[in-house]
């Protein structure tokens, strides 16, 4: 089959990838563009591992052909940390030991950060809601979810 | 001479006893004593030139190594209990888990 | 995945075209979350995929008093649930689309396609069922509508002739005192199938005392959603104040045809029957009481 | 929020006991951590293996030609190309029988086993063409009858799974059932007698499920077999050493010719000691002469790896009206899965060690069924037999009429008391954390509704030493480097430096720890057996003393004085006889190449005085009586630490532990059909909890410090799984009056409990 001539925007840049029609999304950023830190833990859409920001809504990259990601707009694990530094998320994860493996920490990461997009100012249970189509079998959530409360609260003081 | 506790399922080889004196400067005498005593003793507890690797053994509340130089005191206590492990195979790391103190 | 051919067509007839050329080979890709799994175990052989997402008409939103709420095939479940109108208007359905899978199956997964899927234990047909939506379809001989009791014909099967696509989802708009409720049971408190899911809408008079018209339908009960005519027909001109939501329950339990798998018993499903198309009624018709 | 108890004075660590931030916790929330499916190699092939659909079936013939004919195969392997093991087992010993059983199981033979034993594996360009290469393998199966649970495979004329199975005679010369692989007892006093005079006697039946580790990255591996024979192989496992020790032992090559490389690795809790996949790959990338990597997908890693048993244990128990227990006499029996090894050894020892028990008889049978082999999941063997012996004990309390901590604390044990395996106890906080939970505000607080329940257990696990190593490097800007062998499965880099720290006097950010491969530092043995941070840790201690010892001298030598006239405090290195001659350890790490060149330290240890520990928990739950659903309402969750080294992740395994606990009560199961099938193998159905169905979980840090570690830790990471089952099934007793004997409960279970008491 002949491969498919994707353009798509990736963590801000435009990009222009050749992909096969049956490689996923989450393949293609991880094999095709060496963007590894989405994770395949399930590949049917139940982990959450592989969770990646698509024209502003969290998905399940393992769940979306790469050939889809013509013209979206696309934020992944990479695209978190700015030049000037972490994301407050990802200082507040380390702040809270909100990670052991950290296999599932980038899928969480992005996940908490699409709750904190649409509501910047969540509830514990708003907050277990949202993650939990993210699997971690380290924490217990516990560590996880103070990390997302804490996130918001700093937010919103920087704000 | 160093108090050697016999597992449950050896007892027979000892009538039922289950406590035993035995001198020995290291585990391997200890074991040679036991076997002199008791025949068949040798047979359960050691596998090639080591302690089998089902076999914890403990001095003092230690586990030590499989290695039959292990030292014994005089006023030693020595137990055999089953190791942790999950079906390991020779020189395979199995998981050995230190079952007292 | 095996391999296949991938095409975005951007217009209706091109779609409908190319899923005609693709025959039994071809398959509609809207949010992709059952077909790509399915695809991947090799559940579902896949030589030709369409991706229909390109197409104006399977990502509308429309509602009017008039023609009610028209959906594409392709809308995902967050616009449904974050679309206001909707809302208000279809809290039965807001039900349906706020569970299926977490919130990044969410941004994919659309209504069209759980109904398409044609899975018993569809949280999405449940509540078009008992709203009355009716399915919207082109093919190559022009364009039909299906009731949505009527889609699903065996698990994994629907009424889809070869060549023709979903395109929409029409539901009627509400009468007034109406309310509506879809609730499932799942061991976990999200991210689960359905062990049983209990659809239920009433109408209520104007007194709001009795009850006009009610539906109920049910997942995973039978090989497919299972529209229990007899259970809505038993709550029709019962004050809400009976035992009449008792009878309907015992309605629901003998039209379902439940079977022991992994998921459950066919024992405790009927129980859970019972359960919750109580649960679910009473919930309906306290939202036909706010209305 | 989590509270520390200490138990005894508070010492005056400056590094010990804070918290900072994790060395390589930078890379692991910006995506760039690499773990094991993350390499790629030029040429790289991608791997498939195919499975046994079949629970029990004899390979009449494996034809591989078509599937070797299409284009992009690169290499076809299968059981006949692992080297033969020694045949002769029984007279080889032992040893020599489990090496059959591990080259076996990663590969068949002759015979599968279970469903999803690996029989063929391919190497392609692609992995689409080396799945589409796998169903080209055309294998003619014999099925055969499969035995899946303990009591059928027991039955007399059972079939047997190995045609010759080693077994050993269980007493004298009697020989154990059938598919029996090992049998243990523990026999103390007279229990025939303690029962006769017990006021109370309750006997019980209890069965749990096979359940998975749940670990989120799928098993994977990349190995390279260059032309000069040696082979690399990259992998995410929780220990490299035993991964080049035991792909030397199964492909019988030379220890030296491996190198293995560790990558981050997502998850363990005991899957990843042992793994079938490397001498597969390694085979693989001989054949095809370039790197292969294989990655599980989710189902593989259910039913090709090894999950933890499912059991069958019968329980009764004796006691005094004053609460003393009088007597236990236990039978357990646990899956194996296709090959010798379940822990039911551990849950024999374990099940009653928080007690003083005089008079026991404890029986274990470690019983062979087709199903995939059994690993260790966090204190392996041990959570089981905890859920039935404190289900019992609450029982027992119960029927007493006294309080279930009470009644635990009258019977607890302490320094010195026995085992039933005739062993004793040294410095333990049973009785302490049983004290943390009775004290804590959650234990006196009410519940607040009919369907409530509240439940509380404990739990006993021994911990490992077993062996570390470590480099310590001084850099000439005051830096340290510290090589360590000691795979990071939940920040333990961290746990480690902060001991190198303590000692050198200078902050953890100061410390650099890398996880090293096996050709870069000493042999350490895996990560397992709650054994990181305490033995681990110790090595880096031993080091920063050797460290330290030579700083010292050099620090005389600048100061122009003898070694034993300087002292080092905090940091800084001074003079005795002149104040004034003082360095920090900066200034004198700026020094060093002036006086002597570069300063490192090693250590390897085995360390003896390992600390047990104790787990107890105050669980609170709410049940709906019209489905069945169990919700957690409310964990406190105490545990003897000894001394937190860094308290987040101290809390963080603890909260871990009674997650991974509560996903096992209540939902977590292989479900198999009649011919050995498994059911659920994923995310969807085999359901662990998820955010949305816990809640906060309290942990309680009890500071007994072990006297066998330098600064009194304990290992921390597997104990607080243990009572967890148990407090789970005592509080949903509680709140529905039926004592659930079989894992887990589930809301269909809970249901059928409910019905069966209403009748």
């Amino acid at each position: 089959m002949a491969k498919l001539h994707v353009e798509t925007t990736i963590n801000g840049e435009s990009t222009e990838i050749l992909v096969d029609p049956q490689q996923s999304l989450l393949e293609t950023l991880r094999d095709g563009l060496m963007l590894t830190g989405a994770k395949e833990g399930c590949n049917d859409g139940n982990c959450g591992a592989c969770t990646v920001i698509m024209d502003g809504r969290t998905v399940n990259s393992c769940l979306v052909l790469g050939a889809e990601a013509q013209d979206a707009d696309i934020t992944t694990i990479e695209g978190l940390a700015t030049p000037r530094g972490l994301h407050p998320l990802q200082q507040a994860f380390l702040e809270n030991a909100a990670l052991q493996c950290g296999i599932c920490t980038p899928g969480f990461l992005i996940s908490s950060k699409s709750l904190l997009d649409s509501n910047p100012n969540p509830s514990e249970e708003e907050v277990r809601f949202w993650l939990a189509g993210n699997l971690c079998r380290c924490t217990g959530y516990d560590k996880i979810v103070r990390a997302v409360l804490d996130a918001a609260k700093e937010m919103k003081a920087g704000n | 001479m160093a108090t050697v506790y016999i597992p449950t399922l050896l007892r027979h080889l000892t009538d039922g006893i289950d406590q035993i004196q035995i001198s020995g400067q290291n585990i391997g005498q200890v074991i040679d004593g036991l076997d002199s005593r008791y025949p068949g003793f040798k047979k359960r507890l050691i596998d090639g030139d080591e302690i089998h690797a089902e076999i914890a053994v403990i001095i003092d509340q230690e586990v030590v190594d499989r290695d039959l130089l292990e030292v014994v005191h005089q006023d030693s206590d020595v137990h055999f209990v089953p190791s942790v492990s999950g079906g390991s195979a020779k020189n395979q790391e199995s998981f050995r888990v230190n079952p007292l103190t | 995945m095996k391999p296949f051919e991938y095409v975005k067509p951007n217009t209706l007839a091109e779609a409908i075209s190319a899923l005609d050329a693709g025959g039994e080979d071809a398959r509609a890709l809207s949010g992709g979350t059952d077909l790509i799994v399915q695809m991947r175990a090799g559940r579902n052989v896949v030589g030709n995929v369409i991706d229909v997402k390109g197409v104006t008409e399977t990502n509308v939103i429309s509602h009017s008093k008039k023609d009610g709420l028209t959906i594409g095939s392709s809308v995902p479940c967050y616009r449904i649930y974050n679309d206001e109108g909707i809302k208000k208007t279809y809290a039965g359905l807001v039900d349906s689309v706020s569970i299926i899978g977490g919130t990044g199956i969410q941004g994919r997964a659309s209504l069209g396609g759980n109904l398409c899927n044609a899975a018993p234990s569809g949280d999405g047909i449940q509540s078009l069922i008992i709203l009355g939506a009716v399915a919207n379809v082109e093919g190559p001989n022009g364009a039909r509508q299906i009731a949505t009791e009527d889609f699903c014909t065996a698990p994994g099967q629907n009424a889809l002739n070869p060549g023709e696509l979903l395109v929409s989802l029409s539901v009627p708009e509400p009468e007034s005192n109406a309310g509506a409720h879809y609730l499932r049971f799942i061991p976990r408190n999200e991210m689960d199938i359905a062990v049983v899911g209990v659809g239920a809408s009433v109408v209520l008079d104007a007194e709001k005392k009795s009850i006009v018209s009610a539906r109920i339908s049910l997942a995973s009960v039978a090989p497919t959603p299972l529209f229990v005519e007899a259970a809505g027909d038993a709550l029709k001109g019962t004050e809400i104040a009976s035992d009449s939501v008792e009878k309907a329950a015992i309605f629901a339990q003998e039209a379902a045809r439940p079977i022991d798998d992994m998921r459950g018993t066919a024992d405790y499903r009927l129980h859970l029957v019972g359960v919750l198309t109580k649960r679910a009624l009473k919930v309906a018709i306290e939202r036909a009481e706010n209305q | 929020m989590a509270t520390t108890t200490t138990v005894e004075q508070k010492t005056t660590e400056k590094v010990i006991g804070t918290r900072p931030i994790r060395h390589d916790g930078v890379d692991k929330v910006t995506g760039r951590a690499i773990y094991g499916a993350d390499i790629n190699l030029p040429k790289m092939l991608h791997v498939k293996i195919l499975r046994s659909p079949h629970a029990h079936a004899r390979i009449v013939s494996i034809d591989t030609k078509q599937a070797l004919d299409i284009p992009g195969v690169k290499a076809v392997i299968t059981g006949e190309d692992l080297p033969e093991p020694p045949s002769q087992m029984q007279n080889l010993g032992e040893g020599a029988a489990n090496l059959r059983f591990l080259s076996d199981n990663a590969m068949a033979r002759t015979k599968a086993l279970y469903k999803g034993h690996a029989v063929a594996a391919v190497a392609a360009t692609e992995l689409y063409i080396a799945e589409e290469a796998l169903s080209a393998i055309k294998v003619t199966w014999e099925i055969l009858p499969a035995v899946l649970d303990t009591e059928s495979a027991m039955a007399e004329g059972a079939p047997l799974v190995h045609d010759d199975l080693p077994q050993r005679p269980m007493e004298g010369d009697q020989a154990p059932p059938p598919n029996v692989a090992r049998y243990f007892r523990f026999n103390i006093g007279d229990t025939q007698q303690a029962f006769e005079e017990s006021d109370t006697v309750v006997e019980r039946e209890f069965r749990t499920q096979m359940v998975h580790q749940g670990y989120i990255e799928p098993q994977t591996a990349t190995a390279l077999w260059k032309e000069d024979e040696s082979l690399t192989i990259w992998c995410s496992s929780q220990g490299h050493f035993n991964v080049r020790d035991q792909t030397s032992n199964i492909l019988q090559i030379p220890v030296s010719s491996i190198k293995v490389i560790p990558l981050e690795i997502g998850g363990g809790f005991g899957g990843k000691i042992g793994s079938t996949i490397y001498p597969v790959i390694s085979l693989l990338s001989k054949k095809a002469g370039v790197p292969v990597k294989y990655s599980m997908t989710r189902a593989e890693v259910f039913e090709g790896t090894g999950p933890g048993s499912g059991t069958h244990m019968r329980v009764k128990i004796g006691a005094m009206k004053t609460g003393k227990i009088t007597a236990v006499d236990v039978s357990l029996s646990y899956e194996a899965g296709a090959y010798p090894g379940s822990s039911v050894a551990s849950g024999c020892q374990n099940m009653f060690s928080p007690y003083v028990i005089e008079n026991a008889f404890i029986e274990g049978f470690d019983v062979i069924v087709n199903k995939p082999k059994t690993a260790a999941y966090r204190a392996p063997g041990t959570p089981q037999a905890a859920y039935a012996g404190e289900s019992i004990i609450d029982e027992v309390a119960e029927s007493i009429g006294m309080d279930p901590i009470d009644f635990r604390l009258l019977n607890v044990a302490e320094e010195d008391d026995s085992r039933v395996d005739g062993t004793k106890h040294r410095v333990i906080g049973a009785k302490e954390t049983l004290e943390a939970i009775k004290n804590h505000p959650h234990y006196k607080s009410p519940l607040n509704g009919p369907n409530q329940g509240r439940g509380v257990a404990i739990g006993y696990w021994g911990n490992a030493g077993m062996t570390s190593s470590c480099s310590l490097i001084v850099n000439g800007d005051g830096t340290v480097n510290l090589v360590e062998g000691s795979v990071d499965i939940g920040g333990t880099r961290t746990a480690i430096a902060m001991h190198a720290a303590e000692v050198l006097g200078i902050p953890a950010e100061d410390i650099h720890p890398v996880v090293a491969d096996t050709e870069s530092v000493g042999m350490t043995s895996i990560t397992a057996g709650s054994r990181t941070a305490f033995a681990s840790g110790w090595a880096a201690y031993e080091a920063a003393q050797g460290v330290l010892k030579e700083l010292i001298e050099r620090a005389a030598t600048v100061f122009e004085t003898t070694p034993d006239q300087v002292v080092h405090e905090d940091g800084t290195f001074r003079s005795v006889s002149d104040n004034d001659k003082k360095l920090t350890f900066k200034e004198l790490a700026g020094r060093l190449q002036r006086v002597g060149g570069p300063v490192i330290g090693q250590a390897t240890i085995t360390p003896r005085g390992v600390g047990t520990a104790f787990g107890a928990d105050i669980v609170d739950v709410e049940v709906d009586p019209e489905t069945g659903k169990v919700q957690v309402l409310r964990v406190t969750a105490a545990q003897d630490v000894g001394r937190a080294i860094h308290p987040s992740y101290v809390e963080g395994q603890i909260q871990g532990g009674v997650a991974q606990g509560i996903g096992w009560a209540l939902n977590e199961e292989y479900v198999f059909n009649d011919e050995g099938v498994m059911q659920n193998p994923g995310f969807l159905d085999y359901r662990m909890p998820t955010s949305l169905d816990l809640p906060m979980i309290e942990a309680v840090l009890v500071e007994k410090r072990n006297p066998g570690h330098p600064y009194g830790a304990r290992g921390v990471g597997e104990v607080p799984i243990v009572p967890v089952m148990a407090s789970v099934a005592n509080a949903v007793y509680r709140a529905t009056g039926v004592r659930y004997q079989a894992l887990p409960m589930s809301p269909g279970n809970i249901i059928a409990g409910l019905t069966q008491k209403d009748h």
